[in-house]
């Protein structure tokens, strides 16, 4: 009978319309700038770096090895690395990047920086309200603007944060173990090397 | 001479006078259609209500819109940089006005005697409708033979040749 | 599907046909088969028709330039060195490349086949661009065959409507030669390095500085 | 429209502060974008306006096809050289007042396409950008928040005196310069009444002769 | 002697000019005070997809349109005949109504030719 | 056709197979058009409303993929793959995946396969949702076809965002594996989802599947044979539309396509519909592999402990990798050098391959079924262009 | 008291005339008994848009419009300043003149029709004895407008729209005119007035509108159908088809000469409602006679109302027809079927009352129903098709 | 009062202006126009007639107007086609030019 189907589709039209008043799922709005989608611990936006402490300077993990510089597929990181050393959160002494900026008008969001770090010391950030006025001074993040704490890091990703931590921390409990070692044997025998630095790999 | 008759007149005038004389045959029939619903609202103050509507819908509605086609189909909405020779236009022209005059003259010393109308006749169209089917029945089945007629006789002509052929 | 039999049998065929096996190095194993310019639209068509090959599905057309360049590698050659024999590491210097190649990979639907793959050279990279177009035999390699006259400016004769398919009409490089340089144009980025900074550099030394 | 502006206002006069409100108003509550995708973002574009993120709410469904009805670009997505022109038509093509959101690192800047022959290395070197949302491809959220920056930025124009905006503005351009196709580039490659960048970080002696391995 | 029925009417044409031309004239004016117009070659060259339109568009149609605009004509002239019909179809008796029949089934007639012909067909 | 003009006075009568009455209008359709799917041109001539030519003309998204990549990493090649066929990026992913799996020769554990069909099954869901959505927005549904599949597309992202960290552009394999494992109760929310699926399906159906309009419209229309498919080299559903029994995952049994059981719908006169209900169908296919990859997942690695991702350089040769995308047969070409990046980096696009009839399919047709039988071939300019 | 309130309007104009002096009194009812439909239906046509897209969006599960102003009702007055402050664009190659008049003849034809649409008791402009015909004459301009608009734009999508359009108006204005003539056959007149007092009757507490007769019904619906054709509405808007022919004919109008396209669009949509309410569905009258103390002119906007919900309802389902299958529809299915449906008409009218009527002329109906959509179909026979799969 | 006699000269200026037109213009799609004019004058004054005559209950004007606008459909959709076909051959609508084509 012509007609049927098209009765059929207006049944299928009207019941949506009808559930929508009723059933969540026939009215999938979310009202953006009040409701949020409740946030997906994977998401991934835009880089950045992660500090140890409350101090964002010294707290820096990032050393300066400028691998995500070289690895980023669009090139929008810029690294400049220091002449000098200082030391990092666990005293160690570091290089450190005077400059690193991020240029998020380039930026695809692909997450190799953060695959290839070594230090664990660039993740992916949640926030995406980034827009801006202004091309040229809006965009591109600072070492400042990127330098995030850990809590933060362990609030938007928790359990990739919690097994970073857990990693960091055995690591670091490794080379205490091995400074104790070195301690102990620098104290049984005097010698004036000082221990190799483990995590220090270039 | 009410100013409503001459306010219509005027418009049915330049109407149809701009139809004749635009340069672009588009405008032409969008200034016939203006002239032809001038004219409509001259029958409708006649009290012919069902003619004046007719006529829209015949004119406005069909007439117009087939002209219009008919342009297009024929790519003749520019204007043609050439016209008429200008002694065949003076001389139509010329014959219009005699046409005129003439008529013109016949109107002013012949019809004295229907100066003033008489109380506004009954034409509903329930009357044209029993006039239609009772005294006009046979005129109705004529037209509608020639309705048909012109219909096929149109539309052989309008078909192209390989659907002719067919 | 052995690459030999199919070879000595387009041999056999296509009478005149040069035909090479270029062995492939990589585990995929897909070694392929070098046609020359002249016979390969016959080879390509006996390839398509012969009942027991039946390659009716030409998936991929495309083109890869190999600029001229200079290989050096070292052989072993036994020297006599001050009267003595040694083992030389010689560097022989050769050239290869020199020349557009367009590679077509072949499968066949009815015998589910594939891939063949089918390589044609140019003579060089400037003038004897011509190779034979294989459009009249699947229509599959038209665009890629007008991208590939695009993009490496390979000239196919017998293409029905050889005109540029990306870049726009008008534009005259083909820019998927290596050697094709950007057109200075300054990037602002505000991050510039390599290859960009280098380019932004040109660009302000050529402008004075701005 | 803060509430001193707003007193600053009242004093010149409340019919024109509020004739300039209602025109604001009416402005950026009715943006129709223009029915028009480049790339992946237009994907996001299309999911903003879809159910789950309902760009409609803001009255802004109305995507017209034609640049004369629309009020609104949203450049969402690469544009390469060849296509730059007709972007820069349409948007001369749309009747004042117009906006353009430059959604995406593409038409931003090139974005990762930047050091393709093809790819103009942002809109923004033709045609006036009011928004630019970073994110390759930006959420759809994201498109919706720089919708709402756009409002208020259009919230805070003034309808008389020096600062009002281009379009009120009988001195400013009507329409930007369309690129040709070169033969090897577009000319001119960017329209520098629209487009002036900073000259920064373009040392002669880069960073790569300094501090890199 | 003006028809008194007919002036509401031409209050309401006059009424929808002015709903039509008011608000035109009110953007005018708006232009001329605040926004000014900003013409430009290419502003008001016409759309054609972004790109530059080439070739008039007042081009010759095929006259495929034109055979539907034919059959409308005669069928709105039928129209005008089966109005006044129906509106004394009351009173009528068969007789009347198989006359009004017989005109029918005749522009029918033309109608069901147009079909045969294919005259109908789109393009 | 001959282009009819005023001037020269032909008074010889019309050829007979001549049946332009009126002059060709010639129109462009597109860069920017409501219905080529992004920044596709056809120039297309009318004779009325007839096409009697047609020209696609491409480039407008012509961003350089294959010569970017030959200055990028192999690794840094993946998150360009994304923005190919920027609807499944994740089909893209495997299909670049596995040509560098060809090329240097590496297996890829289990349970990664197994991650890959499950995210690309997904993929192609989504990926036939949008299109018989978008198909039905050309056709002049007001949207609500397309509104619902985007509600269903929400759902298969969520997964996507959830698993990979980004809605659209996943980056989510890796030469010899996958990047990451599922998060925790990711499987059940892909299970929800999968089981969710075919109700929606139920609704689109009943939405349109029988509807006389859109039955109308598409059936005939647009036809293209089954040899000419071939030789055009047409993949992907709208070849099996054709009746070309040839997909991929039965052919090459790439992964672990030959563990799974499902069918391959083929479609028997090539039209639009055909194509239509053939992704329909195939979503149906799909959720039957889902289904059993749901359940068969094993535990163990996901990727290959000896693959190095960074400075990745496989020995010089060439591969050329395929799969079955979701368009088609989605192909990379690769040449290695030896050095860290590809030396050639060809993508074998299903989309514009898919396009080669689109000429000989619109002609005779009416302008209306361009943009259906343009929407029917399932394009992505993004792969087109590159 | 119902009866006052039903008449208040009315009474109102009375005691307002009361105060005109009596030479100006013809013009000053003139006048005020047009304003109220001047002030009706263009606030109708705001709160139409506004509903639209609200109720589109809750169709694909959303919300629609709900930001500006409560609910989202003050949408239509944000376009409507934003469209007069817009720059007006006129194509360099237009024709200016009749550029300008195409947006302006439109709205006036559509204005124009409201004259004979009885919107309650006693709540007629102009109760005129050819009020079927002057709606469809005037209503006949329209088409002309639409083709000013395409033609004048000098734009190939424009040109192209404007003839889908006109081609698509002729061919369904014949079956609307035809469907009506089964009306005007048991009502006697044309006038609109007398045709909703003939339906404004009641046995024991059901309403005789036509719409309950088997040729009332089929006329019904031939006439909503040719309604949506006249109105560009979908699935008939081809005429400005946007994903194929970008936006037909006012591709090229900016500004408020395109919200007027957008205004006449709607009206005509409305008026053609309303006349078909007037003529099956009873225009003002209520649907059971004890509801009649429900003022007369809420019952017209209820009527309308639903109606123009069900065109928003069908623009949410349906995909859109091609030009050829629209064609093929208006010449060989509803133009014979409408012609059929006089034919039952008089067959209804010279049988006595009864039983045997409804039989025979629903039978004429479905018969010839059933016969010309199989001879629409023939050649192209389309068909739920099932598929084969691959071994 | 408007006399009729006013009426009569409108027609007849009407008249006019078609035959001016049918004359002087080239295109033959405005030629017949101008006959369409003629026509609709002899329609006015039916009109007039019926209005002003002695027995306008008689209706006769109106039906001859009636079948006139009909024979005047009947006339413009042939003769439009005639100018179609014609076109079809000649490429032309000017009616010179069919003319000079014709020996």
């Amino acid at each position: 009978m012509l007609g049927e189907g098209i009765l059929k589709g207006l049944t299928e039209t009207a019941r949506n319309f009808l559930g929508s008043y009723v059933n969540k799922d026939r009215l999938t709005t979310v009202q953006f700038p009040e409701e949020r989608l409740p946030q997906i611990e994977a998401t991934r936006d835009f880089p950045f770096l992660v500090y140890d402490g409350s101090d964002w300077q010294a707290g820096l993990r990032c050393v300066s090895c400028q691998i995500c510089e070289k690895e980023c597929p669009p090139k929008c990181i810029y690294i400049e690395k220091s002449k000098d050393k200082k030391p990092d959160v666990t005293g160690k002494l570091q290089f450190y990047p005077t400059t690193f900026d991020i240029d998020i008008s380039v930026c695809m969001s692909c997450q190799i920086c953060v695959e290839v770090c070594p230090f664990d010391a660039i993740k992916m950030n949640v926030e995406f309200e980034m827009s801006s006025e202004d091309r040229f001074g809006g965009l591109l993040l600072r070492k400042e603007q990127l330098a995030k704490s850990n809590e933060y890091y362990n609030k938007i990703h928790p359990t990739e944060a919690a097994a970073v931590d857990a990693a960091l921390a055995e690591e670091r409990a490794k080379v205490e173990a091995k400074a104790r070692q070195a301690a102990e044997a620098k104290a049984a025998t005097p010698a004036p090397v000082a221990a190799p630095v483990a995590g220090e790999t270039k | 001479m009410t100013i409503s008759f001459l306010l219509l007149a005027a418009i049915t005038i330049t109407g149809t006078a701009a139809a004749m004389s635009l340069k672009n045959l588009v405008h032409c029939v969008l200034a016939l259609t203006l002239g032809l619903v001038g004219l409509a609202a001259l029958y409708l103050r006649l009290g012919a209500q069902f003619v004046g509507f007719t006529q829209i819908l015949v004119y406005v509605g069909a007439v117009a819109i087939l002209a219009a086609f008919a342009i297009m189909m024929t790519r003749s909405a520019e204007p043609s940089e050439l016209s008429r020779s200008s002694s065949i236009r003076f001389s139509g022209t010329l014959i219009a006005l005699m046409v005129f005059a003439v008529l013109a003259w016949a109107i002013c010393s012949g019809t004295s005697a229907l100066q003033v109308p008489g109380p506004q006749p009954e034409a509903s169209v329930h009357q044209i409708g029993l006039a239609l089917m009772h005294l006009f029945v046979l005129p109705l089945e004529v037209i509608g033979i020639l309705l048909t007629a012109a219909l096929i006789g149109a539309g052989v002509l309008a078909m192209d040749e390989t659907r002719r052929a067919q | 599907m052995n690459l030999e039999e199919i070879k000595s049998e387009i041999e056999t065929n296509v009478p005149g046909c040069r035909l090479e096996i270029i062995p492939n190095g990589s585990p995929s194993g897909q070694h392929s088969l070098l046609v020359d310019a002249d016979h390969a639209f016959a080879a390509a068509a006996y390839l398509r028709d012969a009942p027991n090959r039946q390659f009716d599905y030409c998936s991929n057309a495309t083109g890869i330039d190999w600029p001229i360049k200079e290989v050096s590698t070292k052989v072993k050659t036994k020297k006599i060195v001050d009267g003595v024999e040694k083992d030389v590491d010689e560097v022989v210097k050769t050239q290869t490349g020199g020349y557009l190649e367009v590679v077509y990979h072949l499968f066949s639907v009815e015998l589910r086949q594939g891939p063949l793959v089918l390589r044609m050279r140019t003579e060089d990279r400037a003038e004897r661009i011509h190779l034979p177009s294989l459009t009249p035999l699947w229509r599959s390699a038209e665009y890629q065959e007008r991208e590939i006259f695009d993009l490496y400016g390979v000239m196919f004769d017998g293409h029905p409507d050889l005109r540029r398919l990306l870049m726009w009409e008008g534009f005259e490089d083909h820019p998927m030669r290596r050697d094709y340089v950007d057109p200075d144009d300054y990037e602002y980025e505000p991050t510039a390095h390599d290859e960009v900074l280098k380019r932004a550099q040109a660009h302000v030394a050529a402008e004075g500085g701005r | 429209m803060d509430e001193q502006l707003k007193s600053e206002l009242r004093r010149q006069g409340v019919v024109a502060t509020s004739l300039q409100e209602l025109y604001n108003w009416g402005r950026r509550s009715s943006l129709w974008p223009l029915n028009f995708g480049l790339a992946c973002c237009a994907i996001e574009m299309i999911a903003a306006t879809m159910a789950r993120y309902d760009l409609a709410r803001f009255g802004a469904e109305v995507f017209r096809p034609s640049p004369r009805q629309a009020d609104l670009m949203i450049v969402a997505g690469t544009v390469t050289k060849k296509m730059a022109p007709q972007v820069v038509r349409l948007y001369n093509q749309m009747p004042e007042p117009k906006y353009v959101i430059s959604m995406g690192a593409c038409a931003i800047s090139g974005g990762p396409f930047k050091q393709g022959y093809n790819v103009l290395k942002g809109i923004d070197r033709y045609i006036p950008v009011d928004v630019y949302i970073p994110g390759c491809p930006p959420r759809p959220e994201a498109l919706i928040d720089a919708f709402l920056m756009l409002q208020k930025k259009i919230d805070e124009q003034y309808l008389t005196g020096p600062n009002r905006p281009r379009h009120l503005n009988a001195d400013m351009p009507s329409e930007f310069v369309v690129p040709e196709f070169g033969t090897h580039d577009l000319v001119p490659t960017q329209n520098s009444e629209v487009w002036k960048a900073p000259l920064v970080n373009i040392s002669i002696a880069g960073k790569n002769e300094s501090g890199r391995d | 002697m003006t028809n008194p029925i007919y002036l509401p009417v031409i209050v309401l044409l006059l009424g929808g000019a002015g709903f039509a031309v008011g608000p035109l004239a009110l953007a005018w004016v708006w232009a001329r005070k605040y926004s000014p117009q900003k013409s430009g070659p290419i502003k008001n060259a016409i759309y054609e997809c972004g790109l530059e339109s080439t070739g008039d568009a007042w081009i010759k149609f095929k006259p495929g349109y034109y055979i539907y605009a034919i059959i409308f004509l005669i069928f709105d002239v039928e129209a005008v005949f089966l109005l006044p019909f129906a509106v004394a179809f009351g009173g009528f008796t068969a007789a009347e109504s198989i006359a009004m029949l017989v005109f029918l089934i005749l522009l029918v007639e033309g109608l069901v030719w147009a079909c045969q012909k294919n005259v109908l067909s789109w393009s | 056709m001959s282009v009819l003009t005023d001037t020269p006075i032909d008074l010889t009568p019309d050829l007979p197979n001549d049946r332009s009455e009126g002059q060709l209008l010639e129109v462009s359709m597109g860069p920017q058009h409501p219905s080529t799917h992004g920044v596709f041109r056809m120039d297309v001539t009318l004779d009325g409303e007839k096409v009697v030519k047609l020209k696609p003309v491409f480039g407008y998204l012509h961003r350089n993929h294959e010569k970017i990549a030959e200055n990028e990493s192999y690794l840094g090649c993946m998150p360009y793959t994304d923005r190919l066929d920027y609807i499944c990026s994740i089909t893209n992913n495997w299909a670049y995946a596995l040509a560098v799996e060809t090329l240097a020769g590496i297996q890829v554990p289990e349970r990664a396969e197994y991650l890959r069909v499950i995210t690309g099954e997904l993929t192609r869901l989504q990926n036939h949702a949008g299109l018989v959505g978008f198909l039905m927005q050309d056709m002049g549904a007001s949207g609500t076809p397309l509104m619902y599949a985007f509600r269903e597309r929400e759902k298969v992202l969520d997964l996507f965002e959830a698993l990979t960290g980004a809605r659209m552009m996943c980056n989510y394999m890796r030469f010899g594996g996958c990047r990451v494992d599922v998060p925790s109760g990711w499987l059940q929310a892909a299970q929800k989802v999968i089981d969710g699926f075919p109700k929606f399906l139920d609704e689109f159906e009943s939405l349109l599947m029988s509807n006389e309009i859109l039955m109308a419209r598409t059936q005939g229309v647009g036809v293209v044979t089954r040899e000419q498919a071939i030789n055009a080299g047409i993949s992907g559903p709208m070849a099996r539309a054709s009746g070309v029994n040839y997909d991929l995952r039965k052919v090459d049994k790439y992964g672990i396509y030959d563990r799974f059981s499902f069918r391959v719908p083929l479609g028997e006169h090539g039209d639009v519909y055909d194509r239509y209900m053939l992704r329909v169908l195939e979503m149906r296919e799909s959720i039957e592999i889902l289904k059993q990859a749901m359940r068969d997942l094993p535990a163990g690695p996901i990727m290959d402990p000896n693959t190095k991702i960074r400075g990745f350089r496989p020995k010089a040769g060439e591969a050329y990798g395929r799969i079955e995308g979701p368009k088609g047969e989605l192909g990379f070409y690769l040449i290695s050098d030896g050095s860290p990046n590809p030396y050639r980096f060809r993508v074998r696009p299903p989309s514009l391959i898919n396009l080669t009839l689109l000429e000989d399919m619109c002609l005779g047709q009416n302008v209306a079924d361009i943009v259906i039988i343009l929407g029917s071939v399932d394009i992505v300019l993004g792969e087109v262009d590159r | 008291m119902p009866e006052m309130i039903d008449q208040i309007f009315v009474l109102l104009k009375h005691w307002l005339m009361a105060y005109v002096p009596g030479t100006l009194q013809p013009i000053a009812s003139a006048v005020l008994s047009v304003v109220p439909v001047l002030i009706a239906f263009p606030l109708l046509f705001a709160i139409t848009t506004v509903l639209e897209r609200k109720g589109l969006g809750r169709m694909q599960n959303r919300y629609g419009p709900n930001r500006v102003g409560p609910f989202g009702i003050l949408q239509p007055m944000a376009d409507g300043i934003k469209s007069l402050t817009k720059e007006d664009i006129i194509p360099r190659t237009a024709d200016q003149a009749v550029h300008f008049l195409a947006p302006v003849m439109l709205v006036i034809a559509s204005f124009l029709v409201y004259a004979v649409l009885p919107i309650g008791k006693n709540m007629v402009i102009a109760n005129l004895n050819t009020g079927v015909l002057f709606f469809f004459a005037v209503g006949s301009m329209v088409e002309l407008s639409v083709f000013m608009a395409g033609w004048s734009s000098r734009s190939k999508y424009s040109l192209l729209g404007a003839m889908r359009a006109i081609a698509q108006m002729i061919s369904y204005e014949m079956p609307l005119v035809l469907a009506s003539v089964v009306v005007i056959m048991a009502a006697g007149s044309l006038s609109t007035v007398t045709i909703v007092n003939m339906q404004a009757s009641y046995t024991r507490i059901w309403p005789h509108w036509y719409v309950f007769t088997p040729w009332g019904l089929t006329g019904f619906v031939l006439f909503m159908i040719a309604a949506t054709a006249e109105s560009n509405r979908c699935p008939f808007d081809m005429p400005e088809g946007e994903s194929e022919i970008i936006a037909g004919y006012y591709i090229e109008y900016s500004g408020f000469k395109f919200a007027l396209f957008f205004l006449g669009e709607y009206l005509g949509m409305f008026a053609t409602s309303a006349m078909a309410i007037t003529l099956f569905l009873g225009g003002w009258a209520a649907p059971f006679s004890f509801l009649t103390w429900i003022p007369s002119y809420v019952w017209f906007f209820a009527k309308l109302l639903t109606i123009i919900m069900a065109f928003i309802w069908i623009r949410g389902t349906l995909p859109r027809l091609r030009m050829d299958q629209l064609m093929n529809f208006a010449w060989k299915f509803m133009l014979p079927l409408s012609l059929i449906n006089i034919v039952g008409a008089g067959v209804w009218h010279f049988m006595p009352a009864g039983f045997a009527r409804w039989l025979i002329v629903s039978l004429l109906v479905v018969v010839s129903c059933a016969l010309l959509s199989r001879g629409l179909r023939r050649g192209k026979s389309f068909y739920v098709r099932t598929y084969r799969f691959a071994s | 009062m408007t006399p009729m006699s006013a009426y009569l000269l409108l027609s007849a200026l009407l008249f006019s202006i078609g035959l001016a037109g049918a004359l002087t213009r080239r295109n033959a799609i405005l030629v017949l126009i101008g006959i369409e004019l003629m026509l609709n004058a002899a329609n006015l004054n039916f009109i007039a007639f019926w209005r002003y005559g002695p027995h306008p209950e008689a209706l006769t004007g109106i039906m001859f107007a009636i079948f006139s606008i009909s024979v005047a459909a009947a006339e413009a959709a042939v003769g439009l086609s005639i100018i179609l076909a014609v076109y079809r051959h000649s490429r032309t609508t000017d009616l010179d030019q069919m003319n000079s084509m014709k020996g």
